[in-house]
């Protein structure tokens, strides 16, 4: 079954162009999708346009988890100012109707989980890039949703957080089977996380070419030194290098 | 303060400006009158009709050379500027009686004015500082019954215990046309307020510069009042109208025609000393009411607020 | 479909509105003089149309030129004391001053001062006075409002004073400046005509006048007839302010 | 050190600015009925300190109550009205009306509305009516300030119109409303002057009646005393409001 | 010559406690060094005691280099919103007093260099994540400073963009010589670009150790897959873990 996709869709802004597109992808439900490209082919876009956030000046959307079974971390952290980490993350269980008491609890307990035990009373102006940006994926996280889209979620994290936090998705995929989207600039981590990988070219980005990969998951210990893993970033890495040349 | 730099305007007349107490009116007509008849331009005036407000003060204007000439709406306005020293004379008083009224709904059970003891009474600031200080001399009145007027007469008809001010012409007229209601009105001078109305004030300044200018408008007002009263009107009303287009050839009719049967011009020491005429027995009636309300102190020079050097001639 | 029940729903609304006073009026026979009904509004509006347009082109003139006055003086005068904190703290209470004193109390004053052969001046530099301060408080609050982060850079790259004004604060402070504008058009507004109350007296063709005269003449109707005009004028006015604030954030914002 | 610069130096300035206004007073003669010295005003204001002082706590008491019905009306009204397009697009012509409404022109009207007997009501109304514009319009603009991208979660979490108004456009619109506030003071202030002025008679003890009295007995420094105290207790509300403002901010941005 | 140091510094904030330190580090004229370290253990912290902008609540901070010869890439990019790319770019030149046609073609040119050739007239909010880190690098870029900040500069990119402006900072660096203190999660970025790799440990962060790099700068082609890199990188990884475990 078909969670969400972009089929042929386009995005112009304004004067300036194109900026993505035509381009199409297709989640299946539960799968676990790594989308990958240089900077500024659309990758945000797309996610947005998945998301429902934006719509696009051609083609089509289509989109089967309802409203509040979608959960999305931006890029940027964007967190609400006024409120504290765990009522940044309680926030989307209340809007749901979660009593304030259990929504603080859960939020509590996913802030343990991506670290942040002891920042649970800090405002975001308070804390790092990085610890804002795990506030905002607990966030996402926490209402267990059908559809999660992440924009290089792990990007501001040094590498064993971001190891540890992407055991901890596939984890809690392992649980729930969520469909799952997410950005990333690290095709070790794309090709880690996913099980499908989507590369993109630059400029108005369109499909580089996408590459399955093979294995269990989650990752048995020891799989980044496998032949296989190393094969399959191999290919992605060249997916990348030859869009960017044929740009 | 841009005081009248050049006195003579290009006509080869002394200019004049004279400020009046409100929006042109039926009440202001000798003054329009001998504009429109030329009676000022005859004697080598160029006079400039200033209209006022509800929140114009004359004698700031007048203190501070904005103006040649102003008008005095009641004694009280003069004696305030001898109280503060400033140098400011009346010259002439064209009303004999002031025109401030009392008015109270006809069927409330008052006939004098000592009946509206203890009914709310509408007052503007103004006449809290004037009037009032002889209606709680004379008849005992106490302040809780003072309550705002603003020149609207809503609140009066909203309730009927209400009292309110007026001009002899205006509210009185208004009430009876616009709500259907013939309210009960006591003329404040025919209940012995002593104080004169409509009276010609002058700087200090302009007395000295041109004594001839002053007497010449006053000789000129005396005649345009008498003319605006008996004879023809029509280009002093039309010049009332241009001023203010929400006056009607109506209610400047009725004006004149209760400024004639109340005798306000006429009446009094005019009738002996022609119109415009003030006496000192008139203005120490008054200071003595005034100061006898401590509005003044005992020793005040009131004399220095007026002078009846320029008042014209007595008719023979 | 959705945008034509978006523009007219609110014409309905309105009209609803109207209908209940007019309907009350009538019903509870209402007396004119306390509370006129909207027919009898209109009807004065269209009998003076001609003399109410030109009296509310008067008074909208004057209410313009003291926006802009006002504008351009709290402007350069924030400018002026943002550059220094010892100037902020001592004008700061100079302009609240101005800002609670009501102008019928100085009206006498500045009429003096603007001389009698100049109502309009007089008028003019009152109603300024009326809508100073929200422009000045808006700028003041929203050259504060610089991204902080921004501020350090500037700092970092040796930025003066004048430079950290003109090109951070400045810029900064336009969200706030706009929503200050929006404020202080209907203060000029309103200022004007109570600036004609107090300093105009006769000689100056606006809408207090029509108001006042009509009420002294108990035409309350009349009266409602020039407030209406005024109202529409501030709408129109404000409706055009959040235009112009629309578009220019969007321009700030890049998008 | 130079915290102590700080805090002299705008009394300094202050200072020289009232020394220079006195010097010219004296040296240009310049009358007192045309502008008062303050030394002039400073004596008038001890002779008459108490009647001043319990002038000036009735209006200022009336102001406070005015500025929080204004505070509370504007908040609610804000409030509905962003809950819908269609009633935001019929009241925001209404609320501008209202704020371009001379009160002089409406005090006739309100004062029998608040009944003759209850002058202070009539002076709340109308000193609420003026305060009451800055507030609605900050909040108005505040709510729609809202970080895009935090609309677009709540959108996507599935929230209501008024779990998004009460979570998120209420709190983004602080800053816009507490500088709204910083208006409405003044404004409060000297609408509930100007009120006292319109519809307040005797029964009413306020500075505005300090004012008008001595205006019409001519003694202009004695008016002049009680517009300083007014503006003292402008610029305290004042310097008061931005406290806490600059506590409130800092709670909201948490630093 | 010192340009910049912290001694002993620690920074307290509020009732929150102690964020860092204590924690000291010395920048000589000229060199490259890497900040690594945990998120949150106060890599930015230390990076804006450097700038000056911020003081520490004990211990000194010193530095050589005056006003206008500091540059510091922030976190999030921080561009003023209402200027185009070009006009963020030259800010810096401009407000050192260059005309603003020379400042304008400047950047441009210093827009080309990060990639962003095209973008030159949008505006912040019209570009991308890492196209708008870009800008943040090509701003601090462009004024030739003494003493270079960089914090988490190429995070938000992709692989080949990110090694292709390491490059270019390096080829800048043998140009004028500037002092480089750049954050990095990325360990191999580390290496490849510094000349001394600073490590810190979690919560509030003290020095877990440093590693010096050897090899020339820039670095030859290939230098990565050396045994000394992988030596080198081995052993920060390790220093971060062994931090991370004393903590
Ligand atoms: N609001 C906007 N207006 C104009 N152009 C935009 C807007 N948002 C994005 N773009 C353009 O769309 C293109 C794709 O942007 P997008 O944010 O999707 O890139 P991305 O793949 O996420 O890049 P990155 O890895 O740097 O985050 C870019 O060229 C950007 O300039
Ligand atoms: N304004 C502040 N108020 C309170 N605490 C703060 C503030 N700024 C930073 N901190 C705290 O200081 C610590 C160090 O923050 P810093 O931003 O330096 O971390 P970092 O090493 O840069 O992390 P990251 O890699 O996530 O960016 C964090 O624990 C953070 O919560
Ligand atoms: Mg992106
Ligand atoms: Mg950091």
């Amino acid at each position: 079954m078909t969670i969400a996709s972009l089929k042929d869709v386009e995005v112009e802004y304004g004067k300036r162009g194109r900026a993505v597109g035509p381009f199409s992808l297709s989640l299946e439900a539960g799968e676990i999708v790594a989308l990958v490209g240089p900077s500024g082919c659309g990758k945000s876009t797309a996610l947005r346009l998945l998301a429902g956030l934006e719509g696009p000046t051609r083609g089509t959307v289509t989109r089967a988890a309802g409203r509040g079974e979608t959960s999305l971390v931006f890029q940027a952290p964007t967190l609400a100012p006024w409120l504290s980490a765990t009522d940044n993350v309680a926030l989307p269980l209340e809007l749901a109707g979660m009593a304030s008491k259990e929504a603080r609890d859960q939020a509590r307990a996913a802030l343990g989980r991506v670290g942040l035990a002891g920042a649970e009373a800090a405002r975001p102006a308070q804390l790092s890039g990085g610890m804002a940006m795990r506030v905002s994926l607990a966030r996402a996280l926490v209402t267990s949703p059908r559809l999660l889209l992440l924009d290089e979620p792990f990007a501001a994290l040094d590498e064993i957080t971001r190891r540890t936090l992407a055991d901890d998705v596939l984890a809690l995929w392992q649980e729930t089977r969520p469909t799952i989207l997410f950005v990333t600039h690290n095709v070790e981590e794309a090709v880690y996380m996913a099980q499908r990988v989507v590369a993109m070219t630059p400029g108005p980005g369109v499909l580089a070419g996408e590459r399955v990969v093979t294995g269990p998951l989650p990752r048995p210990h020891g799989f980044r030194t496998t032949e296989g893993f190393r094969a399959t970033a191999e290919q992605v890495s060249d997916l990348l290098a030859t869009g960017r040349a044929a740009a | 303060a841009p005081a009248a730099k050049k006195d003579k305007t290009p006509t080869g007349r002394t200019q004049l400006r004279f400020a009046t107490d409100w929006r042109a009116q039926g009440e202001h007509g000798g003054f329009y009158q001998a504009l429109a008849t030329g009676e000022y331009a005859k004697r080598g005036l160029d006079v400039q009709i200033i209209q006022g407000g509800p929140n114009v003060s004359i004698p700031t204007l007048l203190s501070n050379n904005a103006v040649e000439m102003g008008m005095g709406s009641n004694d009280f306005v003069v004696l305030n500027m001898a109280l503060e020293k400033r140098p400011v004379k009346t010259v002439a008083a064209f009303f004999q009686k002031d025109v401030q009224v009392l008015i109270a709904h006809p069927d409330v059970g008052i006939k004098t004015i000592a009946d509206m003891k203890g009914h709310p009474m509408l007052l503007s600031g103004e006449s809290r500082t004037g009037i009032w200080v002889w209606l709680k001399a004379k008849y005992g009145f106490t302040d809780d019954q003072l309550r705002p007027y603003n020149f609207s007469t809503g609140p009066f008809l909203a309730d009927k215990s209400v009292v309110q001010q007026g001009y002899l012409s205006s509210e009185p007229y208004t009430i009876e046309k616009e709500a259907g209601l013939k309210p009960a009105v006591f003329l404040l001078a025919d209940n012995g307020y002593p104080s004169y109305g409509t009276m010609a004030m002058a700087s200090q300044a302009f007395i000295d510069k041109s004594p001839d200018a002053v007497r010449a408008f006053v000789e000129a007002s005396a005649i345009g009042w008498k003319s605006y009263l008996h004879d023809d009107t029509k280009a002093a009303d039309a010049l009332i109208m241009k001023d203010n287009p929400e006056m009607t050839p109506d209610l400047l009719a009725h004006a004149r025609q209760l400024m004639r049967d109340y005798g306000i011009v006429e009446s009094g020491d005019a009738a002996k000393g022609g119109v415009g005429v003030m006496t000192d027995a008139r203005w120490e009636a008054f200071f003595q009411m005034a100061s006898g309300q401590g509005v003044y102190p005992k020793d005040l020079d009131y004399k220095a607020a007026y002078t009846l050097e320029f008042l014209p001639k007595a008719p023979a | 479909m959705r945008r034509i029940v978006d523009q007219v729903a609110p014409i309905l609304l309105l009209a609803l509105l109207i209908g209940g006073w007019e309907a009350a009026c009538r019903l509870m026979d209402i007396k004119p003089y306390f509370l006129p009904a909207p027919s009898a509004i209109w009807t004065e509006a269209i009998k003076d149309a001609p003399l109410l347009a030109l009296s509310a082109w008067g008074t909208l003139s004057r209410a313009f030129i003291a926006l802009v006055v006002a504008s351009l003086i709290s402007g350069l005068l924030a400018l002026a004391v943002s550059l220094s904190g010892i100037l902020e703290r001592a004008v700061r209470p100079l302009v609240v001053t101005l800002q609670v004193t009501p102008i019928i109390a100085i009206a006498p004053i500045v009429q003096i001062w603007a001389g009698v052969a100049h109502p309009e001046r007089a008028v003019i530099s009152l109603a300024a006075i009326v809508a100073f301060f929200p422009i000045f408080s808006g700028a003041l609050t929203g050259m504060k409002a610089a991204d902080p982060d921004l501020e350090r850079l500037f700092r970092l790259y040796g930025a003066s004073r004048w430079q950290t004004l003109t090109r951070l604060r400045i810029p900064s402070s336009i969200p706030f400046v706009l929503e200050g504008h929006k404020v202080a058009a209907g203060l000029a507004l309103v200022g004007a005509v109570i600036a004609e109350f107090a300093a105009a007296g006769g000689g100056v063709i606006g809408l207090a006048w029509r108001i006042q005269e009509s009420l002294f003449r108990l035409q309350v109707a009349k009266a409602f007839a020039a407030l209406l005009i005024l109202g529409i004028m501030g709408a129109a006015v404000y409706a055009l302010l959040g235009l112009a604030e629309r578009r220019i954030l969007a321009w700030w914002r890049g998008r």
